[in-house]
């Protein structure tokens, strides 16, 4: 405790309106300056702003200020603006109090004498404990020169690019034998129709030549401890049962697999085929052959065919090995990118569109595999093909429908997907392009082109010849035994129901958070948002950010993007990850808690509740006897307090949050005001 | 007549709606008739627009069906606006005769059918190998307790469903019993023709009754009764099923030997109050499915897709102003061309109005309509 | 239950969900009632059950703890060990005679603004059901 | 049954090895039906030492609070053992002492007895009358004899015995290093019917009931002082810094001081019931604690002072907690 009186100063801020609409900011500047060890209460316009600041740097300077109250916005807003000023006069910026008398009065409260009683209340309660707030010293740790990037989809690609191009190492993980990601099965990009595999794979090799870059495919992170800086991730690298040095992804393993063509591809969505043994797709990095060890007869059964594996006897590096096993691996990094995407809209769950059914009702996911010059068609528009790959026509009515599995609240996604609008007006684009006599209709509620150059392609495509009809349609099924598929829609523009034909329908899935989501957030302890997509640390200011330092995100794991906005928030995560790694230390919590080696009786409480393993019994002497007590260490802990409500006599105490600290809290705000 | 201001955009929740269309364009009747849901609820919102809604003839053509509330994507129920708006007009008695007329009666005799309380018992007569059928009395215990539902008690195209519904529970030896004729009308119906206040009075009235016996479940026989004790009852706290759940549980526990054989190609119709409302698709599946030599079918349009028979939301008394094609004879036609020879319901207004489509369409000699119960009939 | 009376809630919120989640419903303008007094804490571990006691006998009518849901915790586990302390501390209290319907714990996440403004008012409905919470208020002693 | 004779040679093995400070246990008192506690420090002291059903108090408590003097400079702390008699639900506060660190199982010597029960002072009283004689007593199967000074009565055990060893568990010490006598068979199983009773009360009549209990406190913390499991360094009810807990022995400070009490012993009370024996104001303590304990072990099937392993309840969390009351 230091010896001198508190000084405080109570700065109230209007917010322009935001606070001063509702709360009488006259009345509490009034009411705090009678409060006990106040010596200057002011209200401003914008306490946030440079002569807000200014204004609390005087005082402190002129008045002999030691303590700072500012009364406006939520501290997860600004408390850091404000330590920074108090920092900037030389005065400790653990000596501030926030109270909220914005998102927590002024803008939830109506009654304005209400709201100007809560306000007085809540600066009441900051003076009581800012009396007994300490001075706390941050203090630094090293940071690991490493990142830990997870997936490698666009966004991981472009991430590790990014820091590996400024000489860090990074680590880059991903689930499936090759990166790529859903980018890559892509034909062409809207709204400039640039191919998708011209622009993407160049930047896959990069990631697999980069001397900075550890690529880790077919791999997965099992666990993740530590904290900023200093991070420790356990990587599974799965069996491949390939040997990886002597592949030379020759391909003939795959020609001479018993399962050739049976298997229904995950990167051609199931429209094309591919062996037990295989390479995701012709342009797939790394390019090594991988055993789907559920598929593979020899792993699943024990046996393949008279003769044994005829992969094995084939390859001619003798590269497969069927007693391969995983690998775990151990890195340590000082940040993390979490780049794991998203999984596309299972259409079967909207029943009414009879997907499961018919087979010339596709996601449009799968057209683009349809559509696409390296698809197991060569490109050419043709379904309804046999198991084989044979026979099959090419439509002459196709229509596409909008929003399906997207602002559909009774399927649990109420958001938009923001990206099915501007891929089927380029998939209807490309049908016009390839079957210029097709009759193509779309589908929708409201067009949504918000992006550069979506809405000049969206005139574009219309002046094509596309026809849109507002109305989303309810049911498709089929009419007869011929590839007709009648549409029930309603045109909701002329208020006529119809019942349109078609010989294909394309759906336009939407964007969903991935089955797996509940496996990441227990690894990384992450949050989500209301729709299951990955919760940002602020939504408009930190949007990379997650609420656990050095941890970032990138690209659809966040939420729905398309491929400019994903590679735009890679980048801005690489660089807040490089911004750790560049400055090689970081602050840690300086609210940590403390323990008073006098009072603590030694029972451990506090070491079971730790989440981090941050306390330890220690021995210390006590008036020469040996005794047992908790112990803290300081970069381990963060400032939660659990162990201050496990301890039964108070003897540990997290700083800033200590029990004589919120007791006057409580004695302010627990009278009832008669 | 009044509506206070904004009542139904907040009971309804109209701001949520973003007029996509899939209502309408999932209607079944949109095909036939003036009636665009879509539009009634846009001007809706508009409490000045109300009477002159209201007024509206096509309001009367909604089934009930659900289809437009199972499409919508913002967990609408727009059919449940018509029911409104309806509504207006019956607080008036301004509704078509046939209908006032059944009201009347299901206040007056507790049926729609003009029948007297006194003959709701008169079915039970005359069920071969059933002596007397079990009425509890009050205070009774049974495990189950059987809701007949007016159309199977007096009926007579129906009554032989209530008949077969007690020979298979004696043949299972389920401990059941009925109410005798102080059952009254579950409501259902009541509410769909816009009488909200009736339908309170059913509820009210059938719960008190239930509680009077210490039974542990209710099954009924029309899947309307079942959706309006399960979903709109406010104080019902005992579990209620459709028969075919309960038979279906029975035939899995091996207490109903199917020795019968009924080799017949059959279509299954799902009845949109047990199969979209109430998501029971695969007990009546399960059933037809045990019974010998029957080859199942599956209408292209099924299960949540399925087609409604236009038999509910009160149509059984109010006559369609559109004279185009029925959907109960589109659905007899698609039966007829995947060859079926009998079209298997598990609803008594199902089967009445597919029965009658087929009659118009002149199928009776290859084709029958017939619901689950009496294929069981058949067969025990 | 007396409409008039105006009960004082104290909550005490977790800086990571509860608190954020609070901060939304500001940020949305989501109306609720003035009588809770928000005390941010770190984490819903943080809040020792006397924390309670003390509020109920400084005169509060009703108290809410509120934080990550299961699972979510910021700091993995808090929220689970609060939930065990506020189970107990809630019966404790209920033993003695105070209505139960004054202590409230909720799961509120930084995306549920609206859920927030519910608890709010059932807090508030709690409290006002309960009455004036005078069982063992501190008394004003007048030396 | 215990040989006076065999416990009393124990205690002076015990307290003859070099590597024990003291020997805590029960000596005769000088009146009523309470046995007094015993220090053992020198063999001899052992000859005083008894064991019979006064001998309520619970010595686990001792090895607690036994002081750690400071230790002058250049001496050596003494680090010697202590030792400790105990019955059934004495050993359960030992065995929470281990599951708290509270000192380490290799610096104790747990001298366990089987017991059938001990008297509670009240019930004797009410029956007897005070007696300014140390009275003697002994239980045997049903019944227990008390010995006035050679006046032998005999009466039921229900009439005489605690209420805690009528729905004794755990007649046997659930450790010990020496065991004493002979091992006896467990005679109840405990329903809480005691607390199920109270729960049936409304609200307000619990609040009447505690009101005019706690307003009787006097605040003398003999229950906190007498109980095994209270051994912080500064206990917070009498802290000043912060100041949970105002002296002035008014209703809203006393209640507060119980509940924080019962809350602070919440999946840690081992039932021995000495707060509420030694009460001086006849408060019913132990109906606070009972409630915690039926509790826990509904809520968390768990059971203070049984295993040394155990992780302390409120020190541990399962995720399928209970949580309906959570909003």
């Amino acid at each position: 405790m230091e010896s001198t009186r508190p000084k405080i100063g109570v700065y109230i801020c209007h917010c322009g309106i935001n606070i001063a609409g509702v709360v009488d900011v006259e009345a509490v500047t009034e009411y705090a300056s009678k409060l006990p060890g106040v010596v200057v209460s002011r209200n401003y316009s914008y306490m946030c702003s440079d002569p807000g600041q200014t204004l609390i740097k005087d005082d402190i300077r002129e008045k002999g200020l030691n303590r700072v109250i500012v009364a406006s916005c939520s501290p997860r807003m600004h408390e850091p603006t404000f330590r920074k000023a108090l920092a900037e006069t030389g005065l400790n910026p653990y000596y501030l109090e926030m109270a909220n008398i914005r998102e927590q009065c002024s803008w939830v409260h109506e009654d304005k004498a209400k709201a100007t009683e809560k306000a007085e209340k809540l600066v009441e309660a900051a003076v009581a404990k800012v009396l007994l707030l300490e001075a706390l010293e941050e203090k630094e740790v090293d940071v690991t020169p490493a990142c830990l990037v997870i997936g490698g989809g666009i966004a991981g690609i472009q991430a590790a690019l990014d820091i590996a191009e400024a000489g860090f190492k990074v680590y880059l993980v991903e689930k499936t034998p090759s990166v790529g990601g859903h980018m890559a099965q892509l034909d062409k990009t809207f709204p400039t129709l640039d191919c998708s595999a011209c622009i993407l794979t160049p930047k896959m090799v990069d990631v697999a030549n980069h001397p900075n870059i550890e690529l880790m495919t077919y791999s997965q992170v099992e666990s993740v401890e530590g904290y900023v800086g200093n991070f420790k991730a356990t990587v599974r690298k799965k069996a491949r049962y390939v040997d990886f040095d002597k592949c030379t992804g020759c391909g003939i393993c795959a020609e001479n697999c018993r399962l050739l063509n049976r298997i229904p591809s995950e990167f051609d969505e199931g429209i094309g085929m591919r062996s037990a043994i295989y390479l995701p797709f012709p342009q797939a990095v790394p390019a090594k052959y991988t055993i789907d060890p559920e598929r593979c007869l020899q792993l699943t059964k024990g046996k393949c065919g008279k003769e044994g594996p005829a992969c094995k006897a084939s390859c001619q590096a003798d590269a497969v090995n069927f007693d391969q096993k995983d690998e775990l691996l151990e890195i340590d990094v000082g940040t993390i990118i979490v780049a794991t995407g998203y999984d596309v809209f299972d259409a079967k769950r909207k029943h009414e569109y009879g997907y499961a059914e018919n087979p010339n009702v596709m996601t449009g996911l799968e057209f683009e595999r349809l559509v696409s010059a390296s698809g197991p068609t060569g490109g050419k528009i043709i379904v309804g093909r046999d198991k084989k790959g044979e026979g099959g026509f090419e439509p002459k009515k196709i229509a596409f429908i909008h929003c399906v599995g997207s602002r559909d609240k009774s399927l649990g996604n109420e958001y938009c997907s923001r990206v099915c609008c501007m891929y089927l007006a380029k998939q209807a684009h490309l049908i016009k392009d390839k079957l210029p006599d097709a009759e193509v209709t779309v589908f929708y509620m409201d067009v949504r082109a918000f992006g550069k150059g979506f809405e000049e392609f969206y005139d574009r495509v219309r002046r094509e010849g596309i026809r849109y009809i507002r109305g989303n349609p309810s049911e498709i099924y089929k009419k007869g035994d011929d590839h007709a598929l009648i549409v029930k829609v309603e045109d909701t523009l002329l208020g006529t129901p119809m019942e349109y034909e078609a010989d294909l329908v394309v759906l336009g899935v939407g964007l969903e958070p991935r089955q797996d989501v509940r496996e990441i957030i227990d690894l990384f302890k992450l949050s989500q948002s209301t729709d299951g997509f990955f919760l940002e640390a602020h939504p408009k200011l930190r949007p990379v950010d997650t609420a656990s330092d050095g941890i970032f995100l990138a690209g659809c794991c966040q939420g729905p993007k398309d491929i400019p906005d994903t590679v735009a928030q890679a980048k801005g995560a690489a660089s807040s990850a490089l911004t750790l790694i560049a400055r090689g230390k970081v602050k840690v919590e300086a609210q940590v808690s403390a323990v008073n080696a006098d009072e603590c009786r030694g029972c451990g409480l506090c070491v079971e509740v730790c989440p981090f393993g941050a306390i330890e019994l220690v021995e210390t002497n006590r008036q020469g006897n040996i005794v047992n007590v908790a112990s803290v260490n300081e970069a381990l802990c963060k400032g939660c307090g659990s162990c201050a409500s496990a301890c039964l006599s108070g003897a540990i105490q997290p700083k800033s949050f200590k029990d004589e600290q919120i007791l006057p809290q409580i004695a302010v705000l627990g009278v009832r005001t008669e | 007549m009044g509506v206070e201001q904004g009542t139904f955009v907040q009971k309804y929740d109209l701001l949520g709606c973003i007029q996509c269309g899939r209502c309408t364009g999932g209607c079944p009747v949109t095909s036939r008739t003036e009636l665009n849901v879509r539009r009634i609820v846009y001007e809706s919102i508009d409490d000045e627009k109300l009477e002159d809604l209201s007024n509206k003839p096509e309001i009367w053509d909604c089934t009930t069906c659900n289809t437009c509330a199972i499409r919508c994507p913002k967990g609408l129920e727009p059919f449940e606006v018509l029911i409104g708006l309806r509504s207006m007009k019956a607080e008036e008695g301004d509704i078509e005769p046939t209908a006032r007329d059944a009201l009347e009666s299901m206040f007056n005799n507790g049926n729609p059918w003009g029948k007297p309380a006194a003959k709701r018992t008169d079915w039970m007569s005359d069920i071969p190998g059933v002596k007397k059928v079990r009425i509890l009395s009050e205070g009774e215990k049974a495990d189950v307790l059987v809701h007949v539902c007016c159309t199977a008690a007096y009926d007579p195209r129906i009554i032989p469903l209530a008949k077969n519904l007690v020979r298979v529970l004696e043949a299972a030896g389920v401990d059941y019993g009925f109410i005798g004729n102080e059952e009254k009308h579950c409501g259902s119906e009541a509410r769909r023709l816009g009488e909200e206040g009736l339908f309170e009075y059913f509820d009210e009235e059938n719960t008190e009754l239930f509680s009077k016996y210490e039974v542990n479940r209710i099954v009924t026989i029309s899947p309307h009764c079942l959706n309006t004790f399960k979903n709109e009852y406010q104080n019902l706290n005992i579990p209620v099923m459709h028969y075919t759940q309960l038979v279906a549980e029975l035939i899995e526990d091996g207490k109903i030997d199917l020795k019968g054989e009924i080799p017949k190609k059959v279509v299954y119709h799902d009845p949109c109050y047990l199969g979209k409302k109430n998501l029971v698709f695969d007990e009546p599946r399960y059933i037809l499915n045990k019974i010998n030599g029957i080859e199942l079918a599956e209408f292209e349009r099924s299960k949540e897709r399925s087609l409604c028979c236009e038999g509910g939301g009160g149509k059984m008394w109010v006559e369609s102003s559109s004279k185009a094609e029925r959907l109960a004879e589109l659905r007899i036609a698609d039966a007829k061309n995947l060859g079926a020879e009998i079209v298997a319901v598990a609803c008594p207004f199902c089967l009445l109005t597919l029965e009658d489509a087929m009659k118009v369409k002149g199928f009776e000699e290859e084709m029958r309509v017939a619901d689950i119960l009496e294929l069981l009939g058949e067969v025990i | 239950m007396n409409e008039d009376f105006e009960p004082t809630i104290v909550a005490f919120l977790c800086n990571w969900c509860s608190y954020a989640g609070a901060d939304l419903a500001g940020t949305s303008r989501m109306h609720y009632l003035p009588n809770v007094r928000i005390i941010r804490v770190m984490c819903s571990g943080r809040v020792n059950p006397l924390f309670l006691l003390n509020a109920l006998q400084q005169g509060a009518d009703g108290v809410l703890i509120s934080g990550c849901h299961p699972g979510d915790c910021h700091y993995l586990e808090g929220n689970y060990y609060a939930r065990r302390r506020f189970v107990l501390m809630r019966k404790l209290l209920e033993h003695v005679g105070v209505d139960p319907g004054r202590i409230n714990m909720s799961w509120v996440s930084a995306s549920e603004g609206a859920k927030f403004k519910d608890i709010i008012e059932k807090a508030v409905e709690g409290a006002k059901e309960s009455g004036p919470m005078e069982q063992f208020k501190r008394r004003k002693i007048n030396w | 049954m215990v040989d006076i004779e065999d416990l009393r040679e124990k205690a002076r093995e015990t307290i003859s090895r070099d590597d024990v400070r003291c020997v805590f246990g029960w000596k005769r008192g000088t009146y009523g039906y309470e046995s007094a506690p015993a220090v053992v420090r020198k063999p001899e002291d052992a000859d005083s030492l008894i064991f019979d059903a006064t001998c309520v108090q619970n010595p686990a408590s001792f090895v607690v609070l036994e002081e750690k003097l400071p230790v002058p400079r250049g001496k050596e702390p003494d680090t010697r053992k202590i030792a400790v008699f105990v019955k059934g639900c004495d050993s359960r506060a030992v065995v929470q002492h281990l599951v708290e660190n509270a000192y380490l199982r290799e610096n104790i010597v747990v001298l366990g007895i089987p017991c059938m029960g001990v008297i509670d002072r009240r019930k004797a009283e009410k029956l007897f009358g005070e007696s300014l004689e140390p009275v003697e007593a002994e239980c045997s199967g049903d019944k227990v004899a008390l010995n006035f000074g050679g006046e032998r009565k005999e009466v039921e055990r229900s009439d005489v015995l605690s209420e805690k060893c009528l729905r004794c568990r755990y007649p046997n010490p659930i450790l010990s290093d020496i065991m004493l006598g002979t091992e006896v068979e467990k005679r109840a199983e405990d329903e809480f019917a005691d607390v199920s009773e109270f729960e049936k009360k409304s609200a307000d009549e619990k609040w009447a009931f505690w009101e005019e209990q706690f307003s009787k406190c006097v605040r003398c913390y003999a229950c906190r002082n007498v109980c095994p499991m209270c051994y912080c360094i500064d206990c917070v009810v009498t802290k000043l810094k912060p100041q949970w807990t105002r002296r002035s022995t008014d209703i809203s400070e006393n209640t507060v001081y119980h509940i924080q009490r019962a809350w602070h012993l919440a999946g840690r009370c081992i039932e021995c019931m000495e707060c509420e024996r030694v009460c001086p104001m006849n408060i019913p303590i132990m109906t606070l604690n009972r409630k915690m304990t039926k509790e826990v072990r509904e809520m968390f099937d768990h059971e203070p002072g049984v295993d040394p392993e155990a992780k302390p309840l409120l020190a541990s969390y399962n995720p399928q907690d209970p949580e309906e009351y959570i909003l």
